[in-house]
């Protein structure tokens, strides 16, 4: 059981490296880092299933589906965007790496 | 209650994926590892989710299923179609679908704890905080998409704006602290999300279309912010980490990109940036067109021309036409460079993504900083539907919106040719003086056009073959 | 109570954080630096003081004692050190800040 | 065991002690703000040693704040007494405490649980690794601090070495896995521990003094984790994050340490450096001397000079009278400028420390890469105790030892002037061609004595005043 204070620590540690690892990021990358952002939220999509598979009444069964429908297209579209992002930037790869 | 049920390898696959995560996006962070980045966290997520179907205590197991194929089969193919220029809209719309899926779950949460679940105060506040960032970052990344999508050109604004939308926020925070009093019938759920589907709405109107980058990032660190929280409720650590990095990292890097276009957050929110404000300062001078012919002609016989592309390029698609004139510029012994301004165009990277599109290699593209000292020895300047990023006002004119942005120096070019299609003013409403300088010549035309006229006058000068 | 899994999830998040603030510090800083961080795990104090505090025979007594007495010299002559180095740096502050 | 008591307010000291650590230590790492730092972390550590008395439960109390009295006078007048050179020992004895106090933490802890008190097998193990890592952190520093302080100026090295200490390791570890599969026997626990501190000595003795700063950082990490270990088995978060904070943190130092002396850790740890090796490469030439007083008037009709100290000004302790002649040839008209390598002397920002004491204005010291472009400009420069960060051979000799360490530029310099005792090598214990050159005259004596007799010669050369 995660109780508040242990909630606050894990979610202190996650702020400072999130931001720590942000924090040298250049301009051109600031696009393709949102939408790789936007993947990682994704993992919505595990709680969305969780909800699902715990649903008893219709209503819940309803929101439980519309949350996985909505978190799977979040996961899947973050992904598929973000790689094409990134893929435009293969030719850039030797010469931003000097 | 989650937590408890779940067997170790479970728990492990949620550990690896929340590592996979973090190293995943500290890639992407730089530019020479950024493309395996994408691959990492890819593969966090397969492993999170396949583990989750083996969760003991879950029902609904083909249900599940269904919604993961059909979302992810209809995210999947609009992402792969989907044109490179649109891809700010297409963010818009899955940071919405994750913010969505946030506030559903605790949608769902909330119903149980009313049906007599028990719950901590701390996961009743968080549930309830979740759901509420979820839903606005829900509706306002659907506007924000709308509007990219050019599916709503206007920005809605009428006196007394903020008033009714902080109204609207207070009476969602209301509903919120009734639903955490322990009001949880089903009308207050209904009303808290209705009322927090209004603020998303109302708060994103009058945003106008060229700011959405800033405010997609905006809803982005949102709709983590609610994963998290709703992964409190479900005591689930790897949305709580998840959540809570891309909530953080998406904070710095809404104030980045703001800062990238010299404005502040609160001014993008609030500022009506891009509506239509006082007169212009008056510019001396008049502006002195060119035929396509002469420009080609001055360009084939440059030593060093450097092209210097904007929004207008990616509007009008121009990028194959200017690489093709480019090309042949090149075989003349012509030293020809690529100048990009970091805020070119309407998303950070635009240029650089409608450049590699069209082929154009990597080292023959400057950043601004590289470029500038060379101006001087530059013969020919080209611009093509750039405007904001090449106004000399930034540097001399401390009332102008955009003073302070550092800019590319093409006015100390010894010539200029500026394409656009007439005296349309840029993403920030002003005139550029640079149009009405001594050594600028305007290309009037559409961008494309203009460049294919460009490559017809230069290949009339090589003979027509 | 802290579980093993949870326990992996804080290592790992203050692992992080601790990398990436140290990622980018001048040579010049490394001594100064690496006096601050051994004087902020004389936080072992706190928990050698718990462990004097609930000692009950001779031996944890007399173990507990040693734990506070170590533990506030590593954090009280951390402290100092570091301050004497990092005063040395005064005159650098405004030709570093440039 | 502990966590279940704590009061709110406790609770949240903690917290604010942790955040004050992190915010410390980031504030540490910028030289802009790194003062302030230290005031941050310390502002955590009251407030977190205060709120733990009122932890319910707490017996001896009065031996609490005795035991705390007298740790914390005897370090802090020690830490106030000593001079700015010694620094790194006291750092190792400190960090030394640290690893003790982890270590009879762990003691403690592993004694009550072989009393029959409950634990988890996670708070086993990692009570045992935290205790084994705290243990050889505290006979390991103590070593260290030893050898810097020059009590034990030997390196013991004899054959089989390693082979020995494997071994002592491997039976620590046994007596480790022990006391985890349950024999917690006081008998058990005494044999973990003096095989814990056996190794900790038997690990340091080999290494030489002058690798010092790097083995002291490394168990500054070691305590680090102790602390974040013992710390889980205590169920203080407080301590897991600060002591996990610190063992990142400190193992990255340790390795950019290593790289900035252009070695690897365990070349460090086991490569016997500064051991006597092979021949020197042979060298042409002969080292041609030069009269303090000449060296003067060089120095007194010079446009530029620029002033490269190393570990011999240390050991001379001689930045005072470098100090009052470079202020003398200031006051001349001569642009004086003190160039630091990364890596002079024995501890990063050794010179720097050591200018600043002596009350050299900031805005004269350069480093490395400012410097080193101007070197060709300069008229004199004047060497100090320094030898390797000025040895050529680091770019052209690639069997050197410190070949790929960049250096400081001075053979380019129109004349060099070197002081030092004679024909003494540096930390590397090579052959210097510098010291060959045509251009460079060598001022043989002690750095201060070496000094004042130039100080005295430019008063004489004024006129004697
Ligand atoms: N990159 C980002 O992240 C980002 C995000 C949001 C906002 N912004 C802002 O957007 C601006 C970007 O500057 P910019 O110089 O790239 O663009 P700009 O200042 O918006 O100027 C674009 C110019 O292109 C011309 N144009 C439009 N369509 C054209 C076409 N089909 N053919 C030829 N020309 C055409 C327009 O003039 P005509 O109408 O006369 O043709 C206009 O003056 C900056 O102010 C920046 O702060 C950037
Ligand atoms: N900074 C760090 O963090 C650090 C840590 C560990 C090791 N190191 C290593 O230490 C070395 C530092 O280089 P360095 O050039 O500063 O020093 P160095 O190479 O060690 O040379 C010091 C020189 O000073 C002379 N000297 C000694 N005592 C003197 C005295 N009383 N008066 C005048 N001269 C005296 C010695 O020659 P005589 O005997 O002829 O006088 C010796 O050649 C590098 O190899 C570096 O990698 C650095």
């Amino acid at each position: 059981m995660i109780d508040g204070f242990l909630a606050l620590y894990i979610f202190m540690l996650a702020a400072f490296t999130g931001y720590e690892i942000i924090s040298r990021v250049p301009v051109i990358l600031h696009t393709p880092l949102m939408s790789g952002s936007n993947f990682v939220h994704g993992i919505v999509l595990v709680g969305a299933m969780v909800a699902l598979g715990h649903a008893q009444t219709p209503l819940e069964t309803a929101i439980g589906f519309l949350g996985v429908l909505l978190g799977a297209g979040n996961a899947a579209g973050g992904y598929v965007v973000t790689e094409r992002m990134l893929e435009m930037f293969k030719s850039s790869k030797k010469a931003e790496g000097k | 209650m989650m937590a408890a049920f779940l067997p170790t390898l479970v728990k492990a696959s949620y550990f690896l994926a929340a590592l996979l995560f973090i190293l995943g996006l500290k890639r992407m962070s730089s530019p020479r590892t950024a493309r395996g980045g994408i691959v990492w966290a890819g593969a966090g997520m397969l492993v999170a989710t396949l583990a989750t179907f083996f969760l003991p205590g879950m029902h609904n197991l083909p249900l599940i299923a269904a919604a993961i194929a059909l979302g992810t089969l209809a995210a999947w193919i609009s992402g792969k179609r989907v044109a490179m220029t649109a891809m700010p809209q297409m963010v818009a719309l899955y940071n919405g679908m994750g913010g969505g899926s946030a506030a559903a779950i605790g949608a769902g949460e909330l119903l149980k704890f009313g049906a007599g679940e028990a719950a901590s105060t701390t996961q009743l506040v968080l549930g309830v905080v979740g759901a509420l960032i979820g839903a606005v970052s829900f509706s306002g990344s659907l506007i924000a998409f709308a509007k990219l999508q050019g599916w709503m050109d206007r920005r809605f604004v009428f006196a007394g704006q903020r008033f009714v939308n902080a109204l609207v926020f207070l009476a969602a925070l209301a509903a919120g602290a009734a639903l955490v009093a322990g009001r949880l019938e089903v009308g207050v759920v209904i009303a808290f999300f209705a009322l927090a589907l209004a603020f998303g709405v109302m708060m994103t109107l009058p945003i106008g279309g060229a700011d959405m980058p800033v405010v997609i990032s905006m809803y982005n660190a949102f709709t983590g912010l609610a994963v998290a929280f709703e992964g409190f409720v479900l005591q689930n650590e790897a949305m709580i980490i998840a959540g809570m990095v891309v909530g953080a990292a998406g904070t710095l890097l809404t104030q980045l990109m703001a800062k990238a276009m010299n404005r502040s957050l609160a001014n993008v929110l609030f500022g009506n940036f891009g509506a239509a404000r006082g007169e212009a300062q008056a510019i001396t001078g008049a502006q002195k067109p060119v035929e396509a012919a002469d420009a080609a002609v001055m360009m084939a016989y440059a030593e060093r021309v450097a092209i210097v592309p904007g929004y207008g390029m990616a509007v009008a698609q121009a990028q194959h036409k200017i690489w093709e004139f480019a090309r042949l510029l090149i075989e003349r012994g012509v030293k020809v460079r690529f100048a990009i301004h970091p805020v070119a165009g309407r998303m950070p990277g635009h240029m650089n993504v409608l450049l590699a599109e069209a082929g154009v290699p990597y080292d023959l593209i400057a950043d601004m900083d590289d470029i500038n000292p060379e101006f001087p020895a530059t013969d020919v300047a080209l611009v093509i539907g750039a405007n904001d990023v090449v106004n000399p006002v930034a540097k001399t004119d401390p009332t102008s919106p955009i003073y302070g942005m550092p800019i590319l120096d093409v006015a100390s070019a010894k010539n200029v040719i500026v394409i656009k299609r007439g005296k349309g003013t840029g993403f920030a409403g002003i005139e550029n003086a640079l149009f009405y300088a001594d050594n600028t010549r305007m290309l009037y035309g559409d961008g494309q056009a203009a460049a294919a006229e460009l490559v017809a006058a230069l290949k009339a000068l090589d003979g027509g073959h």
